[in-house]
């Protein structure tokens, strides 16, 4: 996804900068630049959020909507789960060559890398919970993402911008009652309670991971890669990591070199280093915010969304 | 001598890639075909039944260096309800870039689409969708019969027809019941069942080289400059089931009748190898 | 598959049909040791042949090399194309593009013709573990095309290391300059146990899965997949565990390439 | 037992031709047998897009319409059975690096259907005065259940049908009797001298076809001659 | 009438004159080609000949015009060019108007037209491999000729056939105009008229009155075109 093409000069001064440990943006090779989170962007979808990383309000842009949707259960499904559903798209906005079908790869490996993150049990969300009546009715969410613009790492402002929907995602109440019918046997039933006040968080959303990121230049590697840096580097790898510090996904890309098993192991170390970091600053900003917000929340019409910078 | 034979290979290579069309002429004129053939012989067949475990029926067909693969699959539907007692069977050819540079990667190409047009008017022919039957007017059995070309070299109706027969032969249905109630199918894979061919069919192509020779079962850079071609289906009772002349180049009845007869010769070759 | 769609190009089914619910349950795996009597970290016997597609006489439509990839039950042809005119012509480095088909009937599920996202992923996931391997640089404004068809699978991340091993032997026999052949391997964990190259049904079983792909000679991991939750220490014994497999099937690659050369 | 429509085994159904009847074409046709008709523009020889541009030839390009439902892949068949036969009917040698492009829309189908495509497609190419090394002409019969053959079947007599068969002639070929049919498509269950049956009757009923283009087309140009040279 | 004899392709011409000797060399004109050792019609029209230079060809209509050397074409300028103009002739490719090939035109002054308009012009280079080319002058002489621009005016589309008639001077449906009312007509044989009789009116009866003749004779051209003029 390297879009900007360097001059050799360019790229020679930024890998040699990395190789001694300084980049182009004063950053550290594992510092991250500003990250911003908003939630509560989109009034009709369960979750939502948009998450920019990048320094003084330039940077990749990613809004990110849950959506819950109640499915009758058709036979061939497993029977006793809900699902979820992701879909990435990069608008032509983020950039030029995302135009017409331009952006079909991106949009597959993106969604794809979503899906494998945060589909199934090592999201930590449990989808036995979704499932309302079993061989009857579930809930699907649906993850849709949209990239709005792209300035290096766009892997991670996904994940973080999902990770924070999720957060903020809450599904309606679901009454289930069993009666008899005429014939004794039981039959089960539901209907969705339609109170906005009445609504349930999403559980197991403590378990969900977080993403970190290497790209590798030269003989090193950096943290969250601007789009310059991306412009020059060999290979990418993606670390998920849960909060309790379990692996949760792991993906290559790059076409142009491998990792050297050493800097292998050496990445998984640092990435869970800096997830464990990572997420208590995540937490504590988000619990701050969200207390922010429970205050707001009795004047009318403030919009529920707030603004978390760190 | 091992040296200059090499030499000579080499250039007969050369001569070959820059003259494809001259190049064959030489051997034509000869009286010979430029893999050693005699203008009427066909390519020997392979044919192995059974080979892939994921799908209900499969068979794997090389012509010469023509290969297809033909697997089936099975699922349940409900019957057309002008026909309650008929299954579908959908043949399709699949002629990918893996198989020959001349087709490109997407939608099928317009030979694709013939092909896959024409094998399931044959399949029409020979197959009896009625043994689909799970259920009158409820379920039926629904085939996918998917026929992937893995390497092109001419002759690919011929090598799909006879996969698709083989595959069909090959094709264990799954006991299958209809639950009134729920109207689902429930199947016991354990006790399977050949459906079995209404009959077996036996193509034979012929080719007409560069308006001048008569060819059977041309190879991919003999079909290049064919003028016409003769596709001889036989059933196994020996008689005729599809005739079909294509190319502007001219085939006198006589011809047209002596390659039916050389087809009726082939339809043995088949037959031992089904 | 519930409902078909019409595809024009194609000779079509019915509107909708589904699989029938089979009542023989199948075997749980690793009940008493694994399926197929395999020890668990035992490797699926493997069969390479290279060049079956290639042309007995040069001709343009005939690949430039090609392999057929058995292992287990799991079936992968592979055509090579190039280098050959690339798209933009004037490109320092030469480009190296997948394509990945499964046969519709290639897996135990029946697949609709259209491509999948899946299959699209797994497309980049071969560009991105064989590209690494490939002296792209030596093939300025070329263009280097790998075709896959899958004609069985048995477990999905064994069906793409499968096809990496095909690939880079194919690659091998089309004679485009490599730093290395690339050796893939996958695995599935069982509890807390990992597992080798797994199938179809054991994968189902398996709550974790790890692919890699790497160039043993040059000691270089090209491609890295994990798919499930574990512990890091898991993960990093998982890898290790891997790339030896990797080594093995490598020795057998090479040993038949070896061999093809005499 | 005889024909639903009281015909004889041998005897075609009315023919009706009007060229020139599309006025933005450069040629066209409208061929029916009975009620089976199909009408057939042509272009050429006309500009080719690069991609597809044959620098020793003429591209010859054929688009089928069927008279019901979205054309699938048996109108691709039609198509390509047109092609083949027209291929090397065009001189298109005459005219590299062109297109002639031949559209056929059926208006409806009745039996022997692909009979009446090929000949409104003849018909039509003359009309545009596309360079032909011959006239093509087209019929179908068929063989029923007892064994009675019928020439020009309606779709009645096809459903009924244990073979049908489709033949095409070159009208160079009365002239040269050891070149035989252009284009053959005989399916169902039959015997060789069944087909042979089939072939003489297709043969004599083409003859017929044919004369009936001649006096179409010698009709048209009388008409634009008599004034030229009034 | 006698002596019209038409032939549809695929038939066999016999090049044979009743009175001809042998040796006679047989030249063959459009609509004719040799095929072994006979000769064949390709298309469908009326076999003319000339006994004296033993000329055969073969007259029919078309709608789909193909340049050839030296013919009258009225054409619509399509594209500039750096070297000239690609004129839309009606023909498969479009045809070169070069720059200079103007009356008087040189490095310094250029004619300069525009997109869309009309230009009568003479076919120069002709042949199956190359695009065809036109020139709106006689190069021999270096005068227009009455190549040119086609100022005003209103052009329409016609058959070959009628074209070619109407080439003719004495074509009759443009004698009968004459004699009614002034007007100026340029015919191109690519299937193209242009006709400018000052009014707009006129100007239509013009081009009416000759697509109106595709198919009437003279005496029925004359008729056609005083009813014409009296409506007026």
């Amino acid at each position: 996804m390297a879009s900007l093409i360097l001059s050799p000069a360019e790229q020679d001064f930024i890998i040699r900068g990395v190789e001694s440990g300084l980049r182009a943006d004063g950053r550290g090779s594992l510092d991250r630049r500003e990250v911003s989170l908003r939630t509560g962007m989109i009034s009709q979808a369960n979750g939502s959020a948009r998450c920019r990383i990048g320094n003084l309000g330039v940077g990749t842009d990613v809004l990110v909507g849950v959506k819950a949707e109640v499915n009758t259960w058709a036979p061939g499904e497993p029977e006793d789960v809900g699902s979820v559903v992701c879909n990435v798209e990069c608008s032509p906005s983020a950039a030029q060559e995302f135009e017409g079908r331009g952006a079909e790869e991106i949009n597959v490996e993106l969604t794809q890398l979503l899906d494998r993150i945060f589909n199934g049990p090592q999201s930590g969300i449990d989808l036995k919970k979704l499932c309302i009546i079993p061989k009857q009715a579930y809930w699907v969410l649906h993850i849709d993402a949209l990239v709005l613009d792209v300035k290096g790492n766009i892997v991670d402002t996904l994940v973080w911008a999902t990770r924070a929907a999720l957060l903020s995602t809450s599904l309606p109440r679901v009454v289930v009652e069993t009666i008899a019918d005429e014939m004794g046997n039981m039959q089960a039933e539901f209907d969705v309670v339609d109170d906005p006040e009445d609504l349930t968080p999403l559980e197991g959303t403590e378990r969900l991971p977080i993403s970190v990121t290497f790209s590798q230049i030269g003989k090193r590697y950096v943290v969250d890669a601007s789009e310059q840096e991306e412009a020059v580097a060999q290979a990418r790898i993606t670390v998920a990591v849960s909060p309790a510090m379990e692996i949760c996904a792991i993906q290559k890309g790059g076409i142009l070199r491998g990792f050297p098993p050493s800097l292998l192991s050496e990445i998984l170390q640092t990435a869970q280093r800096i997830a464990r970091e990572e997420l208590t600053r995540f937490g504590t900003h988000y619990s701050q915010a969200e207390r922010q917000l429970a205050s707001q929340a009795e004047e009318p019409n403030t919009g529920s969304t707030f603004l978390v910078t760190f | 001598m091992a040296e200059s034979g090499q030499q000579v290979a080499c250039a007969m290579q050369t001569f070959e890639r820059l003259h494809p069309t001259e190049f064959q002429r030489r051997f034509l004129a000869q009286n010979t075909r430029h893999d050693g053939r005699e203008f009427m012989q066909f390519r020997p067949v392979q044919v192995v039944k059974g080979a892939i475990s994921t799908a209900q029926g499969s068979a794997t067909v090389r012509v010469g260096n023509t290969t297809v693969v033909c697997g089936i699959k099975a699922e349940v539907c409900e019957p057309d309800v002008k026909r309650p007692t008929e299954g579908y069977l959908a043949t399709n050819v699949e002629l990918s870039p893996m198989c020959s540079a001349q087709f490109r990667a997407g939608a099928p190409s317009e030979e694709a689409q013939v092909a896959s047009e024409h094998v399931h008017r044959l399949a029409g022919q020979m197959f009896d969708l009625t043994s689909l039957c799970i259920e009158s007017g409820r379920a039926v059995w629904s085939l996918a019969a998917d026929i992937v070309c893995i390497k092109h070299d001419g002759g690919i109706l011929d090598a799909a027809v006879v996969a698709l027969v083989a595959a069909l032969e090959d094709l264990r249905l799954p006991k299958a019941e209809l639950d009134l109630g729920t109207g689902m199918v429930s199947a016991d894979r354990t006790m399977a069942t050949h459906v079995g061919v209404g009959k077996r069919l036996f193509p034979a192509t012929f080719a007409l080289v560069d308006d001048a020779y008569v060819v059977a079962d041309a190879d991919d850079s003999e079909e290049r400059m064919a003028t016409a071609s003769l596709l001889v289906v036989h059933d196994d009772r020996g008689r005729l089931v599809n005739v079909w002349k294509r190319g502007g180049g001219m085939l006198s009845s006589e011809t047209i009748a002596r390659c039916v007869q050389r087809a009726r010769e082939r339809m043995t070759e088949i037959a031992q190898t089904l | 598959m519930a409902s078909n769609v019409f595809d024009r190009r194609r000779i079509n089914g019915p509107q909708r049909s589904v699989e029938p619910l089979y009542t023989a349950k199948a075997a749980e795996p690793f009940a008493n040791g694994r399926l197929d009597g395999r020890a668990l970290d035992q490797v699926r016997p493997i069969f390479i042949k290279t060049g079956p597609l290639d042309a007995q006489s040069p001709s343009a439509s005939a690949p430039s090399g090609s392999a057929y990839y058995e292992q287990g039950k799991i079936r992968v042809s592979c055509a090579i194309y190039g280098p050959r005119q690339g798209r933009q012509s004037n490109a320092r480095m030469g480009s190296f593009d997948c394509d990945f088909k499964y046969a519709p009937f290639s897996c135990s599920w029946r697949l609709s013709h259209i491509k999948s996202s899946d299959e699209k992923e797994i497309a980049l996931m071969l560009e991105h573990a064989i590209g690494p391997a490939i002296r792209l640089e030596a093939y300025p404004k070329a263009s280097i095309d790998a075709f896959v068809t899958v004609i069985e699978s048995d477990g999905k991340a064994a069906t793409i290391a499968a096809a990496i091993n095909c690939i880079s032997a194919a690659l091998a026999d089309a004679g485009i300059e490599l730093y290395d052949s690339v050796a893939a391997c996958s695995m599935s964990m069982y509890g807390t146990q990992w597992v080798s190259d797994c199938s179809q049904a054991e994968e189902n079983a398996s709550t974790c899965s790890l692919l890699v792909s790497r160039m043993p000679s040059v000691d270089e991991i090209t491609y890295l997949l994990q798919h499930g939750k574990t512990t890091p220490e898991m993960t990093t014994q998982a890898i290790q565990a891997c790339s030896n497999d990797c080594t093995r099937v490598y020795a057998v690659i090479c040993r038949y390439l070896q061999a093809t050369l005499e | 037992m005889g024909r639903p429509d009281k015909r004889e085994p041998g005897q075609i159904r009315a023919l009706h031709c009007a060229l020139g009847q599309l006025n933005r074409a450069d040629g066209s046709a409208q061929f029916s047998a009975g009620n089976t008709s199909a009408l057939c523009g042509v272009y050429g020889p006309v500009d080719v897009k690069v991609y597809d541009e044959k620098l020793d030839r003429a591209l010859v390009e054929v688009k089928f319409r069927p008279d019901i439902g979205v054309s699938a892949t048996k109108d691709r068949w039609v198509e390509s059975a047109v092609r083949s036969t027209f291929e090397r009917e065009v001189l298109a040698h005459l005219h590299p690096r062109t297109l002639v492009q031949i559209n056929i829309q059926l208006r409806e189908g009745d039996g022997s259907v692909d009979a009446t495509v090929i000949n409104a497609t003849t018909l039509a190419l003359v009309d545009a005065g596309i360079p032909l090394k011959s006239m093509i002409a087209a019929a179908s019969c068929v063989v029923l259940a007892d064994d009675t053959t019928a020439v020009d079947p309606t779709q009645e007599e096809v459903d009924a049908a244990r073979s049908t068969h489709t033949f095409a002639f070159s009208s160079s070929s009365s002239t040269r009797p050891q070149s035989g049919p252009v284009y053959v498509d005989s399916r169902g269950d039959f015997t060789m001298d069944e087909y042979n049956r089939c072939h003489d009757l297709c043969a004599m009923a083409a003859e017929r076809v044919l004369a009936f283009m001649r006096t179409v087309v010698e009709g048209k140009v009388t008409k634009e001659a008599l004034i030229s040279t009034a | 009438m006698t002596g019209v004899k038409v032939v549809l392709p695929g038939d066999i011409i016999d090049t044979q004159q009743p009175d001809g000797d042998e040796q006679a060399v047989i030249r063959l004109g459009p609509g004719l080609v040799q095929a072994s050792d006979e000769v064949t019609a390709v298309t469908a029209g009326i076999l003319r000949s000339n006994s004296e230079t033993s000329q055969w060809w073969v007259v029919g209509n078309k709608r789909r015009y193909v340049a050839a050397e030296g013919e009258p074409v009225v054409g619509v300028v399509a594209a500039r060019h750096g070297e000239g103009y690609r004129v839309d002739i009606g023909s498969a490719h479009d045809a070169l108007l070069p720059l200079l090939a103007f009356e008087g035109a040189t490095k310094r002054n250029k004619p300069n037209l525009a997109v869309g308009t009309a230009v009568y012009a003479r076919v120069v280079v002709a042949n199956s491999v190359m695009d065809p080319e036109i020139e709106c002058f006689n190069s021999h002489t270096g005068k227009s000729e009455g190549y040119g621009e086609l100022a005003e005016g209103f052009m329409f589309k016609c058959s070959l056939g009628l074209a070619r008639r109407l080439i003719d001077t004495k074509a009759p449906v443009l004698a009968a105009l004459g004699k009614g009312l002034p007007f100026e007509v340029a015919v191109g044989v690519n299937g193209r008229v242009w006709v400018n009789a000052g009014t707009v009116q006129s100007t239509i009866l013009v081009a009416n009155a000759i697509r109106n003749s595709e198919y009437l004779d003279a005496k029925q051209c004359r008729q056609m075109v005083k009813e014409l003029l009296e409506k007026q």
